[in-house]
């Protein structure tokens, strides 16, 4: 097993209550596992599921993406800075 | 350069961080905060950043408008935290010898910037608060 | 609104009188001298105006971007006399409830007044001056 | 006959060597012909003329607009303001 740090931002952060959480996951893991596994525990983040992206070490990764152990993951809800 | 402050924008010190003796034209975009959003009453809004990422993907934009055209010089500074109706939420200026690549750059930041960049900004209303999704741009 | 003026044009006033509660983005141009004209030093600029005629084109500028656009505000400065090197010698700033407008409108505004308001520039060299032509822009 | 008052701008006010001048033309003749007027009178305008825009009123106007008596009537040369 591996662990991966997730921070939370915006309405996502609202939901789960906090910025930031350690998950223990399979090794390789891919991104879009750890977005199901936060849906099952948050279910309310799954309305905004479409819309959310995952970014690994300040990149934006696509959903087949494999994480590896100490990965700092960020849910990106839709941006609206400007 | 870019920026990420928790304080006022101040717009003169942009405009001096970008000056040139060869710059013939500089097209700042200043993003101000609305007092009304689908018609409701905005008292006050604030902007969070997953910081040192958007940092990255600042740094990114810059380089990547340097290569587009041939620039002088591109400051972009963002606010996060509280920002007061009227005020400058982001100030993106780009200087350049003739005025089209800068016009021309300035467009592509601010526009890259809204679609790439993760900030998020919560609209405050009297009756409760949202965060704005891209979509409802 | 639209000025001529003869002495340093003040961009925080600029930006104040194109301000509105309602407005979510600026586009601004800075219009500088330059220290070279054709690989030659330039020492100073001077700018020379038909005032009356100026004036009147910009207003007519000013009435026809905000018949094309959806605008807040326009403030259109140009500057006349002797300008220093990295000086502005004309400042242009629309602001508007979304950006779009206001990029399209700034740049309308500058290329316009470009083409056809009667102002002159004299660029001063260390061996001469000479009055620039729109040709030579 | 008529007066018109000619304003001059920039290199042709430096060719003229003054900013202003009465010019006295036939009734109702055109910009065209008070251009063909100073041309003959400071050759050294000639070499501008394909580039020179006439205004009357502070309006630019055709060559062929017809003068009126006491029109403020101005020789433009290629603008370069901005």
């Amino acid at each position: 097993m591996m662990k991966v740090r997730v921070k939370f931002f915006a309405n996502v952060r609202d939901i789960v209550g906090s910025d930031e959480k350690v998950v223990t996951l399979p090794v390789d893991a891919r991104a879009s596992a750890l977005l199901d596994e936060l849906v099952a525990e948050f279910p309310a983040i799954g309305e905004w599921k479409p819309h959310l992206r995952i970014a690994v070490n300040w990149e934006y990764v696509p959903p087949d993406h494999s994480l590896q152990d100490n990965d700092e993951v960020a849910i990106i809800p839709p941006v609206s800075g400007g | 350069m870019i920026k990420i402050v928790k304080v006022k924008i101040n717009i003169e010190e942009v405009l001096d961080s970008v000056g040139d003796p060869s710059v013939g034209g500089t097209d700042v975009f200043i993003g101000t905060t609305r007092n009304h959003s689908h018609g409701k009453a905005i008292l006050s809004i604030e902007y969070e950043a997953y910081e040192p990422m958007a940092s990255k993907l600042l740094d990114g934009l810059e380089t990547e408008a340097h290569r587009r055209w041939p620039l002088k010089k591109i400051m972009i500074v963002h606010r996060v935290g509280k920002v007061e109706i009227g005020e400058a939420s982001v100030v993106i200026a780009v200087s350049s010898i003739h005025r089209k690549e800068a016009f021309e750059a300035c467009r592509y930041l601010i526009d890259t910037l809204k679609k790439s960049v993760p900030i998020w900004k919560k609209e405050v209303f009297a009756d409760g608060e949202e965060w704005v999704g891209a979509q409802e741009q």
